[in-house]
This record gives C-alpha cells, structure tokens and sequence, in this order.
C-alpha cells in the first residue's frame, strides 16, 4: 500500500482525509488507481501532476514507489 | 519615398516648398530613422543636409560667438574643447541625448526640430541666449531658438523653412552655464524633467541669468521669474529654496509613462538648484 | 565549501574557452534571422491595436493584389477542433472570433521583400468591434470584470467563483490558527510585482518552409527545438516526424523561447505559396506586445513570527493574471514563497486569472521572484519591528536536509545553511554604509527541473568525439556538457566537440528549461560516455582474449584490471577509435530517459543601494550573490548565471515593468521606455559559489539558471527601508514611487 | 520605388550594393552584403547590436539609411579580427566569460573597440557609460566591463 498526500484543494474532490491509501508499485499505478478511487480526481490529473516520492520530484510514471515511501502529489513543475 | 542629397540650403527649402507630401529633412537621422521604421512616418520627401557645405562646422564668429552646423553630431560638440570651455553646459545637454552609438549622428538642430519637450540638447540653447540661422524660401531670417518649439512634435517653422545653423552668443567674462536631467536609469532615458541655468557673475553676485526647463510642458521653456530671483544673489540658501519653488510653480506638467505630473514638478525644482549650483561654480572660474 | 577543495577532477571546476567563442566573437555565429535560402519569401504580421476587440471581418483583397504578394493567412487558414493547451497555442498564435490583446496576430503575409512585406500588411483592412478590456489583476478576478472566454476554468476551480478564474490552488498543512496564535507578531500586508519581460536581446526568427505534402523545415532561434516541431505540428495538423526543426543559436531566452509565436505562422504561408521558404523576424515592439512576458502579481502574505525570530505559521494568498490564456505560474509562486524556512503550518491560495495582456511565458524561475518578493520583505518588516537581525532570523528558519518542505515533501540534500552562512562570512555583509545608504538581505529558491533527455555520443577515427545534444546553448553549456564528457573519457576537453542536433538526430528532448541543461544534458552525455566507455572495453578484451569485465577505463585507455587480468599495455581511445572498423563497427554510446536526481538551489543575495532622499532615484552600490551549484562544472559560466540572474532581478525591482494605457495598449513596447538595465546602472555583481554537491548527479551538479533573479526583488525593497525609511511593497520601486514613499514617510 | 546604386567601403573592401531608400544600413549589411555579424535587437537605437562604425564614428546601423553609406567607410565585427589573429577585445572575451547567448557580443566588441581607440585607458565607469548604448541580458555586465579593462591593459603594454 502507497500513502499518498494530496493538496488540499482535492478535498473536495475526496473528502476531508487528504491522505489516500492505494495499491501501487509505481506512479502510474498510483495515480490510476486514486482516480479509480476517486473519479473527480480524473480531470485534475489529466492536467498534469509532479509526484514527489521521498522528497524526490518526478515526472514519470514507470517510477517505482519503494514501500513505505513517503509520496506528495504537487501541482505540475516547469521552469524558465 | 523620394531621397534627395541637397547640395545648398536654397534648393533643400526650395524642394521642401514645392513639396506636397511628407517632408522630412534628414541630419543625424535618428529620429527620422526611427519614425520611418516604426511606420510613423514614412516621408514622401526625405532632404538630406549633411552634403551642403559647412554643415558640419563648429566656427567661431568675429565678436567671439559660435556658429554650430546643422549636421554636427553631439559626439564632435563634445570634443570641441574651445566650445565646451565656453558653453559646457550646452555641450553637455547634447551629449546626454541618446547612447554614444547615437551621439555619432544625433544633432544640436535636429534635437530641437523633433520638437519634443523633453529634449536635453535644447534647454541649454535656450539658457545661453542662442538663436537659429533659419533658411526659407523668403531667404534667411534669425530667430531665438525659444519661439522654435511649438509643442510636442511641432515648431513653428513655415513650409520650406529649415535651420542652417544654431548661434551662441559670446561667453564673455564670468559666464556659467549648466544642464541636468533627471531619468530613472543613468543613461538612455528621455529626460523626465530638465533644467539649464546660464548666468554671470561679478565677484561673487549673480548678474545676469537665464532659466530654462524641459520635459515639464508641452514645450521647453524660459521662467524668467527664475532667473529674477538669481539675480544679484549670492546664491545663499535662501534664494536656491525660492529658485527651486518658481521653477516647481513654473512647471505644468503631465503624467505619463515616463514620470507622474507631481513628481517631475518636484524634481525639477531640485534639478534648478542642482544646476545653479554648477553654473555658478563654473561663472566663478571652477570648470569641472 | 570553496571549490577549491575539489581537486580530484581534472577538468570539472576549470574555466576553458567555450567552444562556441570564436564563431561569437568575429560574428560568424548564426542566430534566427541569420539564414536565408534559395526563393525565400519574407513575412509580416498584422497584430491587433485593441486589447479586446471581436474581428468582424478581415478584408485581405488589396494586399493580395500587390506584386510580390505571394500568401496572406488568417484564422481560417489552420485546422478547427482544437481543444485545451494545443487550442490556447493555435488562439495565441492567430486570433480566431476575438483579439484578446494588444499585438494579437489577426492575420499574416508573405512577400518578395521585407518591405514589400510590410507594405502589404498595412493593405490588409480588420473590422474591429471594440469590446471592454481588463489589465489589472485585481480589476479581473472582480465578479463584473469583463470577460475573456467563458468556460475557460478547469477543474480546480470551484463552483461559484469569478469568470477570470481559471485555476485555483490550495494547499497546506499545520494548525494555521494555532500557529498564529503561538506567535508574539503576526502581521499580514498586500505586495504587487508588474509584469516584466525576458527581454532576450535578439527578437524571435525563424525560417520556415512546408509543401502541400506535409513534409516540412524549420531553422529557428528557441530553448527547445522538439518543444517547436510539436507546437507547430499540433497547431497546423502536421504529422510531427514530418517537420524537421533545426536551432539556430539563440541569443537569450530566459524561457521566453521554450513556445510558439509567429513559427506557425511562417509554416502556414509558405504552404500556401507552394512551398517557399519563408522567413519571419519580428520587431522589437512585436517582441515586447506579443510575446511571453511573466505575469502580474498581486500577493497577501500573513506571517507569525516569535520574539527569538521563530517563524509560526505563514499563509500566502496569490493573484496573478498570465494574460488572456491559463499559465500565470501562482502554483510554482506559491511552492517557493515559503521554501527557505521551517514552518509548522502554512497555507497557500492561489488564483491564476484571465487579462487582456499577452500570453505569460515561462520567466527564469516562474513565479519565485514574485513570491519572494512578497515573502522576504515581509520577513524584513517583521524583524524590523522585533529588533531582530534579519540573518540570524533566516538562519535560525533555515530548512536543512531532512525538514519538511512548505510544498509538502522533506529536502534531501540542500545547501542553504551554507549559503547564508557563506554570505555572512563576505566582506559586502559587513562593509560600512554611508548617509541614504542602506543594505538589504533576501533569500531565493528554485527547484530545478531533470526532464526528457537523449544524448548520443560517437568516436570519431581518430579517438575524438562529438556529443549530440538536444538543449539548445544559452550561457555556454556546451562547455559544461564537454568538460564532463572529456572528464568521463578521460581525454582533452579539446577533444570533444558538443553539436545541438536537430529534431530527427535525437529522441525527444525537452527544452533548455527549468535550469537543466547542464544537469540533465551533462548527466545523460555522462552515462552515454559510460556506455562508450563499456564499448570500448569490451573491444580491447576481445583483442586481448580476456573477459570484458576484466577491463577498466582509466586515463582515456582501456587497461587490464589487476595483475590476475593480463599483462597487455593500455589501448588507448584513439587506437580503440582507430580500429573500430575491423572489431565491429562504429562505436558510440547513448542515454535517454526522463531524468530525476534534481537538486534544489539556494541563494542569498545582499545589496547596498544609495537612495537620493530629493528624487526617489535608487543606486546599486555593492551587490552579492552567494548560491549552492551543487558542483561548478565551468565556474565563470556559474558566475555568470549568478550575476546576470541578479541584473534581470535590480531590473524588476527598479525600473522594468509593463505600462498600459487606459486603452489597453502597451504604452513602452521599445527599449527607450522598457527600461532594462544598462551597463552604468550596475557596479560589480559579486559572486560567491557554495558548493553543496547534488548526490542525484554524477558531479554533483545543481541547476543553477534560475535562481539568482529571485532574491533582487525583496533584497533592494529592503535596502531601500534601510537606507530611507520607506516601505515599497509595490513593485517597479522607480523614482516617482520611491519618493513618494519617503515624502509619506516624513509626513509630507 | 526604385534602388539607387550604392558604392562604399567595408572592412576596406570596396562593394556595391542596390537600396531601397527606406532600407537602413543595417539592412543592406545583413540582407544584400550576407555580412549577418551585425544583430537587430530593436531598431531604434536603444540596444547597440548593430553598432558599427561610419567613417570611424561609432553609430548605429540601425539609424543610418543604406543609401547613407554611398562613398563613406564602414567597419563591422567581420572586420575586427586581422586575418587568423583575433583583436585583444575578442580574445578577453572569450577568456572572461564575458558572452553567453553572444547575440550583444559583436555590437559590444565594435563599441569598445571604438573606446579603446579613442582612450587607451578608461577608468571602469568611463567603461561603463561609453557602453551605456549596448544591452545585454545575460551577463549583468559585470564580465563585459571586466574583459575591456583587461584588453585595454594588454594593449597598452603592448604599444610601450
């Protein structure tokens, strides 16, 4: 199980937990199996997301997720 | 666009009157250049100068004026060391117009035909007393370079008229001038106020005086109630805080992009007792 | 932490000519506008005088019967059914029912000559019906505001609220009263930043060619050429492999050049004129009208400090307007506003909204200038107040390795600690100041960015190598991607040569953004170098008759491992290089993959200004800039990050922003009145590398671009408080605000 | 609108060029000569990347008409280096650091050239305000300015 922290603008997309437990191995099945859990999550994500896995941001979704790492959904990254 | 290199005044003003388009006479070029490439202005007639004769002349006249040619650039102003022993503080108004790339080509006659307001090579021009040498098709007439401007972008030059040459007066003994402005970098701005003090002294008493401010009205101006003031002062405190007072009250500036209304009123006040300050060193003998 | 102490590299840390340098300094190098070809046709834009205005009709009629003429495109020229970003990029790049700013293309034209151009796009007649506008970002998230585009919120955007709202973000975590209440001040102020421009000296160009049969070319001046080809194809309906899109050297881009504006446009008239080159350059005024700026910000920042200077709780509330599209960066402005310190709670609310200004474009470091700017001179007024050295007051915050972030996640290896530790230690932070002088302090965080990368290397016959790399060459990276290859190899940095290859030579590349060409360029030109290097082994093993794991690489030679191995003599890369036809064939090494391993960068900045108490006129005495690169790969190219992030920063904070009439137009769209810095302006800008080194590269390589054009901001509104009293918050702090500011201050 | 034939001099080289009367200098250089060194950064003079000089007058190229150029001496980047030998200017540019996207580069190098031919040894802030004309954006300066003192110490050792 991944443990995943969400912002908390989702809260109204999930409730009042903003911490989600899925079943995943990587970021692509995290983020598959919360808007599976969550469909109102579906447009927010498709819009593009970072995902810091122990303080690491990624972009990429073959990403693994060591168990028990800690995981922050954040709003898309981009730079100058 | 129809380019012509006029080789004498007389056939510059006689294209010009007969012309029935846009008419622009081309010197240093750089606000024409810029005018025409922006799309401003895209002359019909565009009347080059710089191949008449003694277009590009800095002479010494025989009661110890100067006759500045109309194509001189600011860069051969500045290292005309005679002319900026005496006129410094014209000098150094032109030479503050533009980068040194632009002080190549910009001229004294074009800065002042532009007719923009905040024209530094101007102001000092009006201080000293200058006149222009105007060519037209009723011959040659001179006029002081105060009545040429007649509003943002406009003189009061009659069709075919054009300027041949700037006149400044003889220096004489224990003369000062000075300009400043104040822009917000420190280079490369237009001036968002302006201010020229040209003045003489006797020991250490201001006798004459001549005021003139730029970039706070539609047109550059003299305040002769200024320059009232300096006169037979001493330049004591007192009378820089009054100067500085009917400078601002002189002022009717606008607010635009480069400077609110109530601040170029402010400074330049601040700028005339800067300036004065300067000129009146230099009248008692210190060049710097 | 000098870098001196890293002495065990032989080329990393050293200060070589860029390869690049002689073809920049005789003039040789070619930028956008610098190439033509054979039949080329030159294009002009009509752009919109109206900041928003529906088109009701573009007669094109007498611009198509002017000799020369060969194409003329609108709207109606590009493929309909667009949807979300790719129809933003097609809106943005022509207008279609409405021009939604000042400079919005309406239509296009190619010609027989630049002027012939120009001619015809003055003969081309728009019928504009003038709608309201809005410009101001706290006019636009009114209720009544006008309204750009209905139905333009996504799906963060709540029920309820105001038109222009077309994201909102929020997030958090603590008990935000709790720590207010904790704290012995709380103070809560409202900061504006203007919108700025990059301000790349050399304006957008490109020279586009298309046939009727989809196949295309483009040479272009951009910070990502794959980003272009996908844009362009996107737009005009193209298959992407198709369009082969070449990089020009480019002359600044600051993520101004990371999209598209007039390159579409260029494609979409050559196809119409039968497949003609054609070649756009636009105008200054046109750069400035119609290209990226950054966003405006208006900013509530509310902040509990303690007496000891311990940060209690902090919320930011952030309006920004990116223009009449979704992009303002108030997500990332809001995860740098709090970075730098440890905060047990803390709120972040933003609002990124519709104006009728052109669309935002990325702007070193989007959106952390702003934050910052509003963060640290809250800080600074803070300490003010409780007496307390604003220093010892980021120090005593200070996050460190391990703490949890504002944004959520915990830091892994970061260097601030160090970098304020390094700026204390500077002579500037202790130099004596004189009357209307004053010295200002800030802090400044970015994440820095890995990304889609794919590099090959390959062996030349003579034991040389050229590198392929796909991130355009901004502020000379190709010296830092070869310092680290010829480190890697074992060989002369001379030996290596780095080309920017075109769209078809390399898989996707992402663009030289988010501060990671030498990061991620470097990190993949190292690993391909490795798989070389395994090459190379495997054919000196074979040679010898050994097992290839028995074979090391050491000083650009192949050598036996151990005494057990072999005895053979090294095989150096040249005779390696030199045989490789007879023991296999061509020997190269690739690495490609999204990379990660970033590290964070922060920065400290100090600066001493002088201000006239009589005109409000700021001078920069002294200025400081002190941040962790991880690892400087080209130290003078670190520099010069360093001190051109700061000069675009002073540029920010004093003179440079966008002035709009009461019209809508863009009153200083020329250089006169954009007021960028100049060389007078400035003194020295000294630099100090801290060098905390980034364990997800093998050099330890931070991103190190971007940065450094955040601290300026609050740094000189604190400089200015300290020399005269006076508190700006709004920025740009140009001479009418300033002393209008010390004339509130003394009562006058 | 016609061209009028334009006769003139560059980097001492004799060429001949057609001109729209409206095309600046800047245009006939980049556009009939093929001499693309010389940038346009803005067209209004307010950049200086299309700095050359006109009869040893640093200008503007931007704000000289081509048909301006008739019987007069033009001097670009292209002709700064003699031969292979590049000028003291260009080598300190390079070793300082002092480019990085370059495109200021060649209007940097023809202005301080011009300097340093009118004043051998300028103080930093005479460095500073000659240069005021030529924006850069990438570097702050601080490198630029640098690289011209150094230059202009070099070749005053050099003409002892």
């Amino acid at each position: 199980m991944v443990e995943v922290n969400l912002w908390s603008g989702m809260r109204r997309f999930v409730g009042d937990d903003l911490t989600v437990e899925v079943e995943a191995e990587t970021i692509g099945e995290m983020l598959d199996a919360l808007v599976a859990a969550h469909p109102a999550l579906k447009p927010v994500i498709d819009q593009g997301v970072s995902v810091a896995v122990d303080g690491e941001i990624h972009q990429g979704r073959h990403v693994p997720i060591p168990q028990g790492a800690e995981v922050f959904l954040m709003h898309r990254l981009k730079g100058g | 666009m129809r380019y012509h290199a006029a080789k004498t005044f007389e056939e510059a003003a006689s294209i010009a009157a007969k012309a029935d388009g846009v008419t622009r006479f081309l010197a240093g070029g750089t606000d024409v250049l810029v005018q025409l490439r922006a799309g401003l202005v895209t002359p019909d007639d565009l009347i080059d100068l710089k191949h008449i004769d003694g277009v590009q002349d800095i002479t010494r006249l025989d009661d110890g004026g100067w006759e500045i040619g109309v194509a001189v650039a600011g860069a051969r102003l500045g290292a005309h060391e005679a002319l900026c022993a005496d006129w410094p503080g014209v000098v150094e108004g032109m030479e503050l117009v533009g980068s040194t790339q632009v002080q190549g080509r910009a001229t004294l006659t074009g800065n002042l035909c532009n007719g923009s307001p905040a024209a530094d090579g101007v102001p000092g021009l009006v201080a000293a007393g200058a006149v222009a040498k105007i060519v037209g098709p009723d011959g040659m007439r001179e006029i002081p370079i105060e009545e040429i401007p007649a509003g943002p972008g406009k003189t009061t030059l009659a069709k075919g008229e054009l300027i041949a040459a700037v006149r400044l007066p003889a220096r004489g003994a224990g003369g000062g001038d000075a300009y400043q402005r104040f822009i917000p970098r420190t280079e490369m701005d237009i001036a968002v106020a302006g201010c020229a003090i040209n003045l003489r002294v006797e020991g250490d008493t201001i006798t004459e005086a001549r005021v003139a401010i730029g970039a706070v009205a539609p047109t550059i101006r003299l305040v002769p109630e200024a320059a009232e003031l300096l006169v037979g002062s001493t330049l004591d405190a007192a009378t820089a805080d009054a100067l500085a007072a009917a400078v601002s009250a002189a002022a009717n500036p606008i607010t635009d992009k480069r400077g609110t209304s109530e601040f170029r009123t402010e400074v330049v006040g601040v700028l005339a007792r800067r300036v004065a300050q300067t000129a009146y060193d230099r009248a008692k003998g210190d060049r710097s | 932490m000098a870098k001196d102490e890293f002495r065990e590299f032989r080329l990393v840390g050293t200060r070589p000519d860029r390869p690049d340098g002689l073809d920049k300094v005789t003039g040789r190098a070619r930028y956008g506008a610098d190439i033509s070809a054979p039949g080329m046709l030159w294009g002009a834009v009509v752009r919109s005088p109206h900041a928003h205005a529906r088109i009701v009709k573009i007669d094109t009629s007498k611009a198509e019967a002017l000799s020369g003429v060969k194409a003329v495109v609108t709207r109606a020229d590009f493929p309909t059914g667009l949807t979300g970003d790719e129809w933003d990029l097609q809106e943005n790049t022509m207008a279609g029912d409405k021009a939604l700013y000042d400079g919005h293309a309406v239509a296009a034209v190619a010609a027989t000559s630049k002027l012939r151009a120009e001619e015809a796009a003055r003969l081309i007649e728009v019928e504009y019906e003038v709608l309201p506008h809005v410009i101001d970002v706290d006019d636009a998230i009114k209720p009544d505001a006008p309204v750009i585009r209905e139905g333009a919120a996504d799906a963060t955007v709540p029920e309820g609220m105001p038109p222009n709202v077309v994201r909102y973000f929020e997030h958090g975590r603590g008990d935000l009263d709790a720590g207010f209440a904790e704290a012995d001040l709380v103070r809560e102020n409202t900061y504006r930043t203007e919108a700025t421009h990059q301000g790349y000296i050399e304006p957008h160009a490109c020279l586009g060619q298309l046939g009727e049969d989809g196949k295309g070319e483009m040479w272009v001046c951009t910070q990502g050429h794959w980003f272009i080809r996908k844009m362009c194809a996107d737009v005009l309906g193209l298959e992407k492999s198709q369009l082969r899109v070449t990089p020009s050297e480019i002359g600044g881009g600051f993520g101004g050049k990371t999209t598209i504006f007039m390159e579409p446009l260029s494609l979409a008239l050559s196809r119409k004129a039968g497949g003609r080159p054609v070649k756009i350059v636009m105008s200054r005024s046109e750069v400035l009208r119609a290209t990226g700026p950054t966003a405006s910000a208006s900013m509530d920042v509310k902040i509990g400090m303690k007496k000891d200077g311990t940060l209690t709780a902090g919320r930011a509330e952030f309006r920004m307007q990116g223009g009449a599209f979704w992009g303002a960066p108030v997500d990332m402005a809001l995860d740098c506003a709090f970075a730098a310190y440890k905060l047990p709670a803390v709120m972040h609310i933003g609002y990124d909204v519709l104006a009728n200004r052109p669309k935002a474009a990325a702007y070193r470091a989007p959106g952390s200038p702003m934050a910052a700017c509003a963060v640290e001179s809250l800080i600074d007024e803070m300490c003010r107040e409780l007496g307390l050295d604003p220093m010892e007051v980021r120090l005593k915050n200070a996050v460190r390795e391990g703490d949890r972030s504002s944004y959520g996640p915990k830091f892994k290896s970061i260097g601030l600690v160090e970098t304020l530790e390094a700026t204390k230690a500077h002579p500037n932070f202790s130099a004596p100041l004189g009357p209307n002088q004053g010295r200002g302090i800030a802090s400044g965080f970015w994440f820095n960015h890995g990304g889609e990368t794919s590099v090959t290397i390959a062996l030349s016959e003579d034991g040389t190598v050229t590198v392929s790399a796909g991130t355009p060459d901004i502020g000379g990276s190709r010296a830092s991607i070869a310092l680290m290859t010829a480190e890697t190899l074992g060989i002369p940095y001379e030996n290596v040569r780095v080309n920017i290859v075109e769209t078809g030579a390399l898989g996707v590349n992402e663009p030289t953004h988010g501060s990671r060409a030498t990061f991620a360029t470097g990190k993949a030109a190292v690993e391909a170098a490795n798989a070389a290097i395994k090459e190379m082994c495997r054919r000196a093993a074979v040679e010898w008759g050994i097992d290839p794991e028995a074979v090391e690489w050491v000083d650009g030679a192949a050598q036996p491992a151990g005494p057990n191995a072999g005895k053979f003599p090294p095989m150096s890369i040249a005779e390696i290089a030199g045989n490789m036809g007879s023991t296999g064939g061509p020997i190269s090494g690739h690495h490609e993959g999204n990379l990660g391993g970033v590290g964070a960068s922060f920065g400290c900045h100090v600066v001493d200004v002088e201000v006239d108490p009589e005109t409000g006129r700021t001078t920069i005495l002294r200025y400081l800039v002190v941040q962790d690169a991880g690892r400087a790969i080209h130290p003078a190219y670190v520099e010069g990050q360093y001190q051109g992030g700061a000069a675009q920063g002073i540029g920010w904070a004093l003179n440079e922003g966008y002035v709009y009439g009461e019209d809508g137009r863009l009153q200083n769209s020329v250089f006169l009145d954009y007021r960028v810095p100049v060389a007078s302006d400035l003194p020295m800008i000294d630099t100090v590398i801290v060098e905390v080194p980034n364990p997800g590269h093998p050099f330890g390589v931070r991103g190190v671009g971007e940065t450094g054009i955040t601290p300026p901001l609050p740094a000189i509104a604190n400089a200015i408080h300290a020399a005269t009293g006076a508190r700006l918050r709004h920025l740009p702090m140009n001479p009418p605000s300033v002393l209008a500011a010390i004339k509130a201050v003394k009562g006058g | 609108m016609s061209k009028i034939h334009v006769t003139t001099t560059v980097n001492g080289d004799s060429v001949e060029f057609l001109a729209d009367p409206r095309e600046t200098l800047l245009d006939c250089l980049r556009d009939h000569l093929d001499l693309t060194g010389t940038k346009e950064g803005c067209g209004t003079g307010d950049c200086g990347a299309c700095s050359v000089t006109l009869d040893g007058t640093l200008v503007c190229s931007c704000l000289v008409l081509g048909i301006e150029a008739e019987g007069r001496e033009i001097g670009t980047i292209e002709g700064l280096a003699q031969g292979h030998e590049l000028h003291p200017l260009q080598r300190k540019f390079i070793e300082h650091a002092a480019l990085q996207c370059g495109f200021c580069t060649p209007g940097f190098l023809v202005a301080a050239k011009a300097l340093l031919d009118k004043n051998p040894n300028p103080t930093e802030t005479e460095v500073r305000y000659w240069l005021a004309g030529n924006l850069c954006r990438c570097t702050g300066y601080d490198k630029i300015v640098r690289a011209v003192m150094d230059a202009a110490e070099e070749m005053r050792k050099e003409a002892v």
